[in-house]
């Protein structure tokens, strides 16, 4: 359903990322098109977050580049990573326990609201005014998600599930051309990755983000990924449709270990 | 639950009554400090004061047949707890403060005129209180610490002469440390010594190592101390394990107490300290202490307390204060009199020799008498000197240099009228 | 201009020279900071025990320094002989670490740093309440002399002048080298040691393999109750023991910044070079800053390393991971 | 049943986000309000002398809930710990000072406003360690700040207009003929201009929270990884919290002295008022503005009053209450850090629901 000469949103070329000694990420390239379900698979260990972080420009790369819209992006903090339009969810849930799950999904919304300090002290015209907008936003947002019972409870006390959908809920509050999940689906039952899978892709469709998704579920990366990418020991293994990735030796040895 | 209601009431009632029977008694509130690194002199002064007006209520039953009502309020030596002190005694009549600490002095000097109640600062305070005409509510009798200082200035001009020579000055840092420091910096040209300060903090008291270094880098002929509290005998020990030589280290009249020296004991043997008050408990008044209160236990003095250099003077800081109020009794003709009259006896009462010998304070403390102008007396103070177990007196009365003093004094109150508008004055007669 | 070359001259001439000019001043400057860097040193290694072992920062650690001073004198006046109130303070500290692990630890077993942290600052309030009670306010003279500790001093004459050694204060460098000594060999060599260590690094690990987390906690609280003993007799010789030494005892938080939290070198060396850098810059920068500046120049110090080198000399580094 | 918030829905999202949606809460600040405007000042607190509770009790009171809600902010809200807080009162009360006597005749209250503005300059200069550092760290590095600044106070006199005494005296200022500060003020008057200024403060404090700012403190404070990936720049949220808490701790500092001390010596910003503060935050909870008020009430008048009653009724002299209520204060804090880590504001909310239900069990 992706047609070849789709535009390609963000390219990675020839990462090459070091701890001290420890090699994460050895020179990785690959692209990700406008509008496809992008996965990266591997074994643990394989460098899948590490370069999720490389692209949230949490990690600072060594060697090698990162094309953003047909442009060479020069190193950033994650927070100007932010501000071109990437969000993300995380591995093990980052939520803000403090709050309830609407104000975390406001939160989402930090980049989007400019009322100035003065406006902020006295809440009233413009101001409040703004707020009110973007409420509306996370509302709907939250109505996609079906999270409206949970909108008032601080997010510290929800199920692991829902946490998930809360999270999800926040990067989608910020309205990102490229969408990063991180393992969405791990510790969820049957059930609860039919629902997300189904989020994921009416995400995609609907309001046409492109997603990078890093899923160990060889079921769920097989019938949502447009084309997948192989990690392995911080190498490139394979990077092709789900089918030939399938096919792919090098990938099958990787997976099922090669008795050498 | 019945209990505590009934407790309540019975504490509501109480308070009511305590309220208005103050009006019957003389309410005479003291600041004192039995808490923090002040503690040792605080307890001092506080039970030197309290005694001697509970033996005036058991011997002569009060003041003029009035009952006293001493009343002790914890500061800690701090201003903040100060001024807390004095506003819990707003509307309750005290007829005059006595602060125990210059901190607070300078806090509520402001605040004594609006609610007519004069503040009675023996030996310490704002020094330009001294001025009668300017401060109509403050008194420091029988002397203020620019006089003091001209004193200890004059006794080591006798002893050693000033000319040519180096003074360090070490005090506390507080309003009560730096209040002596414009007396030097106006004499030492005209008498061509220089001098070093010192400050040492509140919370450096018992860690003065660096600042004997300091003295031993600087060399000094002589040292002058302003200090209180802990600091006393650590800088005598500092001074000694420096090897200064004592004789030539002068601390004021509150840096020279028993409770000072005592933990030093006999290594501190040849320290000098002025003072206005004798030491010794074979003073009639002293006696009677003794007699009616301590003996009696109804007092938290330690053993060690009468005849002490601090309890003295706490005595006759209480005497002064009685001696006052009954001069005030007198020129009104009433019982139960207010700061207002407090006030008047606190500038027209007369210790003479007589009176002295009445109140059994003979040769512990000079004559006085109060009046308007002088708020301060221009007392002498003369120098004792430690040798190991108790103070002797070495030198005679020195009094102050009085021109020199008066002038600065006159200066001083004059720039703190103009520095807070709307400052009441008076004009004596 | 002349206030230019005034400050350069007083911060790079002058106190070179006055160095040299006295050198026996400068000998006793040294000595005077090592002393005072041993009994920082001692402070802080009081934090870092309980810290090793539990986690907590122990706030209330320079407040028991005072209390034990305070008990020893007390119970020495109440005609106990010197060495056996030693003892009764023993006692009386493990009663107190029992208490503390009993109803304080335990009901914090595992809540975030800040609210033990916060609980060690209310503990250290209820103690202040209770000494000052108890032992009442008045400063009071340590009883060194009784416990045998000599006194007097040695005298090193040097370049006319002489460099004064306290008998008092050389007895306080050894036997703090000594309590080093034994604390270094007890963490690594003994059961109980590496008890510690496991229970500081994960508390739910050490008790799955057995560690009983209440026991460790309390014979820790003792140890650095005998640690403040030791730093309480010698700092209180020095000066009258009272209530400022808490003050003073806030100065070995610049020492575990530079030493670093978990070790016990750390702790001493990080103690020695406050101590000496304090007493040098006092007394030779002092005068140009209108002196009293060791207030706040141990913090200074531990800002300067807080912003380069966060986990201290010999600390473990902090990692953060996403 | 007392507080039932069923069948009140908002069908607006403006009165959603009000300061007060719930109609009982709307009731329970108009029952604080008048008690503060109308009661105390016409019949001060019962068994204390009137001019005792408006100047040693009422003032100070406000005055702290101002210091409490500023720390609040910053420790409570933005999860930056700090130690300095005495301190930064002290530069409040000291840059007022200057700003009175370089311009003698600007109103008094705008020079408090100024002071607070100052402060927020200065605490963030002294913020700027958290951008590397957190928790523990932090926190002795606000004490470097504590320390220093407690030296500069008495080492730099230009801060005191070189006076002898080095305690800053309070010059006599009026507004609409109405005497504001000096010791001619009326404690009422100065007790209604601190009220004010706490009026102020907590209701621009309530919007700045529930906005776009107060959500980044939140953010940083929860999960400063997380909350930098999604777009908050960590150094414009930390400093931020440090300049709007130290405006607020500047404003208490130059109430403290010019509205109800009268002078101020350096005693009175040590380190043991910054644990004091700390005190009434951690007791009041943490992230709550309501909870800064139960923090400074209860920290502040149980002691002034238990020292008040033990005085006159139990004959209890002041030394051993003075010991009394350090100990109580250890106590009640350790048992709030026990039972309820975020303190009577969360207690405060446990009880609101429990009166939802009130005759039922759960």
């Amino acid at each position: 359903m992706v047609n070849e000469q789709k535009k390609v949103m963000m390219e990675v070329k020839n990462i090459k990322l070091r701890f001290g000694g420890v090699v994460a990420i050895q020179n990785v390239s690959f692209d990700i098109q406008e509008g496809e379900i992008r996965a990266i698979i591997g074994p643990n260990g394989a460098g899948k977050s590490s370069m999720l972080n490389v692209i949230n420009g949490f990690y600072h790369p060594q060697e090698g580049e990162i094309w953003f819209n047909g442009e060479k992006r020069p190193s950033m903090e994650p927070y100007e990573v932010a501000k071109t339009g990437i969000a993300r969810t995380f591995q093990n849930i980052a939520l803000f326990k403090g709050m309830t799950t609407i104000e975390n999904v406001m939160t989402g919304r930090q980049l989007k609201m400019h009322k100035n300090f003065f406006w902020q002290l006295l809440r009233y015209g413009p101001a409040i005014e703004e707020e009110v907008q973007h409420r509306k936003r996370c509302e709907e947002i939250i109505d996609f998600l079906e999270i409206n019972n949970i909108r008032k409870t601080p997010v510290g006390s929800l199920p692991y599930g829902l946490q998930k959908r809360v999270e999800l809920a926040r990067a989608l509050a910020m309205e990102p051309e490229l969408l990063l999940l991180d393992e969405p689906m791990a510790g969820m039952n049957v059930e609860e990755k039919q629902d997300m899978s189904r989020f994921i892709v009416d995400v995609n469709e609907e309001f046409g983000t492109t997603i990078a998704l890093i899923e160990h579920d060889m079921g769920v990366v097989m019938d949502l990924a447009d084309r997948v990418v192989v990690l392995n020991y911080g190498e490139l293994l394979a990077d092709g449709t789900p089918k030939e990735v399938q096919a792919d030796q090098a990938v099958i040895d990787a997976y099922l270990g090669v008795p050498h | 639950m019945k209990k505590t209601i009934i407790g309540a009431l019975v504490a509501a009632t109480t308070l009511f009554t305590s309220v208005g029977m103050s009006f019957g008694d003389l309410l005479v509130p003291v600041m004192t400090y039995r808490v923090g690194p002040f503690a040792a002199n605080g307890t001092m002064n506080a039970n030197g004061f309290v005694d001697y007006l509970t033996m005036l209520n058991e011997r002569d039953g009060g003041i003029g047949g009035v009952k006293i009502k001493v009343e002790e309020c914890e500061t800690g030596y701090k201003a903040e707890k100060g001024v807390e002190c004095y506003e819990s005694y707003r509307g309750k009549n005290p007829l005059v403060h006595t602060p125990n600490s210059t901190g607070i002095t300078l806090q509520i000097l402001a605040k004594a005129p609006e609610d007519k109640t004069p503040i009675l600062t023996m030996g310490y305070g704002l020094s330009a209180a001294a001025k009668g005409e300017t401060f109509p509510w403050a008194f420091n009798y029988p002397t203020s610490y620019f006089s003091q200082m001209t004193s200890i200035l004059k006794y080591i001009d006798g002893e050693t002469g000033l000319k040519g020579k180096k003074i360090g000055f070490i005090f506390l840092e507080s309003g009560y440390g730096r209040e002596p420091i414009p007396v030097l910096e106006q004499l030492a040209p005209k008498f061509g010594f220089e001098y070093f300060l010192l400050p040492v903090a509140g919370k450096d008291a018992q860690n003065q190592s660096s600042h004997w270094l300091t003295v031993r880098k600087e060399k000094p002929d002589w040292m002058i101390m302003w200090g209180w509290g802990v600091m006393n005998p650590t800088a005598v020990k500092a001074a000694i394990k420096a090897r200064y030589p004592l004789d030539r280290f002068v601390g004021n009249w509150w840096a020279a107490g028993d409770v000072d020296l005592a933990p030093v004991g006999e290594a501190g043997k040849g320290y000098k300290g002025s003072t206005f008050n004798a030491t010794g408990t074979d003073f009639p008044a002293v006696q009677d202490v003794i007699k009616y209160v301590v003996s009696k236990g109804m007092t938290k003095t330690e053993p060690d307390g009468p005849g002490s250099v601090l309890y003295n003077r706490a005595l006759w800081n209480a005497a002064l204060i009685a001696e006052a109020i009954k001069t005030a009794q007198d020129i009104t003709g009433k019982k139960e009199i207010d700061g207002e009259d407090m006030r008047l006896g606190l500038e027209n009462f007369v210790l003479d020799e007589a009176r002295l010998a009445e109140l059994g304070f003979t040769g512990m403390v000079a004559p006085i008498s109060g009046s308007c102008k002088d708020h301060e007396g221009a007392g002498a103070a003369f120098i004792q000197q430690w040798d190991g177990k108790k103070w002797v007196k070495i030198s005679d009365a020195i009094p102050p240099m009085k021109e020199i003093a008066q002038e600065m004094l006159t200066k001083a109150a004059a720039q703190y009228a103009s520095n807070n508008t709307g400052w009441t004055t008076q004009t004596c007669k | 201009m002349d206030f230019l070359t005034y400050l350069l001259t007083g911060i790079f001439l002058t106190p070179f020279a006055e160095m040299i000019e006295m050198p026996d001043l400068f000998f006793q400057a040294l000595w005077d900071g090592f002393v005072s860097g041993t009994l920082y040193g001692l402070i802080a290694l009081g934090f870092v025990l309980i810290f090793k072992a539990s986690g907590v920062f122990n706030f209330a650690q320079p407040i028991l320094v005072v209390l034990a001073a305070l008990a020893l004198i007390s119970f020495y006046k109440m005609g106990i002989p010197a060495w056996l109130s030693v003892v009764c303070v023993l006692i009386m500290f493990y009663a107190l670490a029992w208490l503390i692990e009993r109803l304080i630890l335990r009901k914090l077993v595992n809540t975030d740093g800040n609210i033990l942290f916060m609980s060690t600052v209310a503990l250290s309030f209820i103690i202040i309440g209770a000494a000052q009670w108890i032992f009442g306010g008045r400063p009071s003279s340590m009883i060194h002399k009784e416990l045998g500790f000599p006194t007097g001093s040695l005298e090193w004459p040097m370049f006319g002048g002489g460099v004064y050694f306290e008998m008092l204060d050389i007895s306080a460098a050894v036997v703090a080298v000594l309590l080093i000594l034994t604390l270094g060999l007890f963490f690594s060599r003994t059961k109980i040691g590496r008890g510690l260590r496991a229970v500081a690094d994960d508390p739910q690990a050490a008790l799955s393999v057995g560690i009983s987390l209440n026991q460790i906690w309390v014979i820790v609280w003792f140890v650095a109750g005998v640690v403040a003993l030791v730093t309480g007799i010698f700092w209180g010789a020095r000066s009258d023991v009272s209530f400022a030494l808490q003050i003073i005892g806030f100065k070995a938080l610049p020492v575990l910044i530079i030493g670093g939290f978990t070790s016990v070198p750390g702790a001493i060396v990080g103690g020695l070079m406050i101590g000496l850098g304090e007493k040098i810059f006092e007394i030779y920068w002092g005068p140009l800053l209108g002196s009293g500046v060791e207030g706040w120049f141990a913090y200074v110090i531990a800002l300067g390393f807080l912003l380069f080198k966060p986990q201290g000399l010999f600390g473990d580094k902090i990692i953060e991971r996403v | 049943m007392y507080f039932r918030e069923t069948g009140q829905f908002k069908s607006k999202y403006k009165e959603e986000l009000a300061a007060f949606p719930i109609f009982e809460d709307k009731i329970g600040i108009a029952i604080a309000a008048i008690i503060a405007f109308i009661l105390i000042p016409l019949f001060g607190l019962p068994g204390l002398s009137y001019e005792f509770t408006i100047s040693a009790v009422m003032i100070p009171v406000v005055i702290f809930t101002i210091t409490t809600l500023g720390l609040n902010i910053l420790l409570g809200f933005a999860g930056q710990i700090s130690l300095g807080t005495a301190a930064f009162m002290g530069v409040g009360a000291y840059s007022c000072y200057k700003i009175m006597t370089i311009f003698p005749d600007l109103n008094a209250l705008i020079c408090v406003v100024l002071s607070g503005v100052v402060t927020a300059f200065v605490g963030t200069i002294f913020g700027l360690p958290s951008l590397r550092i957190k928790g523990f760290y932090l926190m002795v590095a606000t004490l470097a700040a504590q320390f220093f600044l407690e030296w500069a106070f008495i080492r730099i006199p230009w801060l005191y207009n070189y006076n002898i005494s080095g305690a800053i005296e309070v010059p006599y200022k009026e507004m609409f003929g109405i005497v504001l500060t000096g010791a001619k003020s009326e404690p009422l008057t100065r007790y209604f201009v601190c009220l004010a200024f706490l009026v102020v403060l907590t209701w621009l404090a309530s919007n700045v929270i529930r906005g776009r700012i107060g959500r980044s403190w939140m953010m940083i404070r929860d999960m400063d990884i997380a909350a930098e990936l999604i777009g908050v720049r960590p150094l414009t949220a930390k400093l931020s919290a440090f300049a709007f808490s130290s405006f607020y701790i500047g404003i208490s500092g130059a109430l403290m002295v010019f509205f109800w001390l009268g002078a101020a010596e350096v005693e009175s910003f040590d380190i043991n008022h910054s644990f004091t503060y700390l005190f009434m935050v951690i007791i009041g909870g943490l992230g709550s503005i309501t909870g800064s008020y139960f923090g400074a009430i209860l920290v502040w008048v149980v002691p002034v009053i238990l020292k008040e009653y033990g005085k006159s009724v139990f004959g209890i002299d002041a030394f051993i209450m003075e010991n009394f209520t350090t100990i109580l204060l250890g106590v009640v804090m350790l048992t709030i850090l026990i039972v309820e880590p975020h303190g009577l504001a969360r207690i405060w909310q446990i009880a609101k629901q429990k009166l939802r239900l009130w005759p039922f069990p759960y």
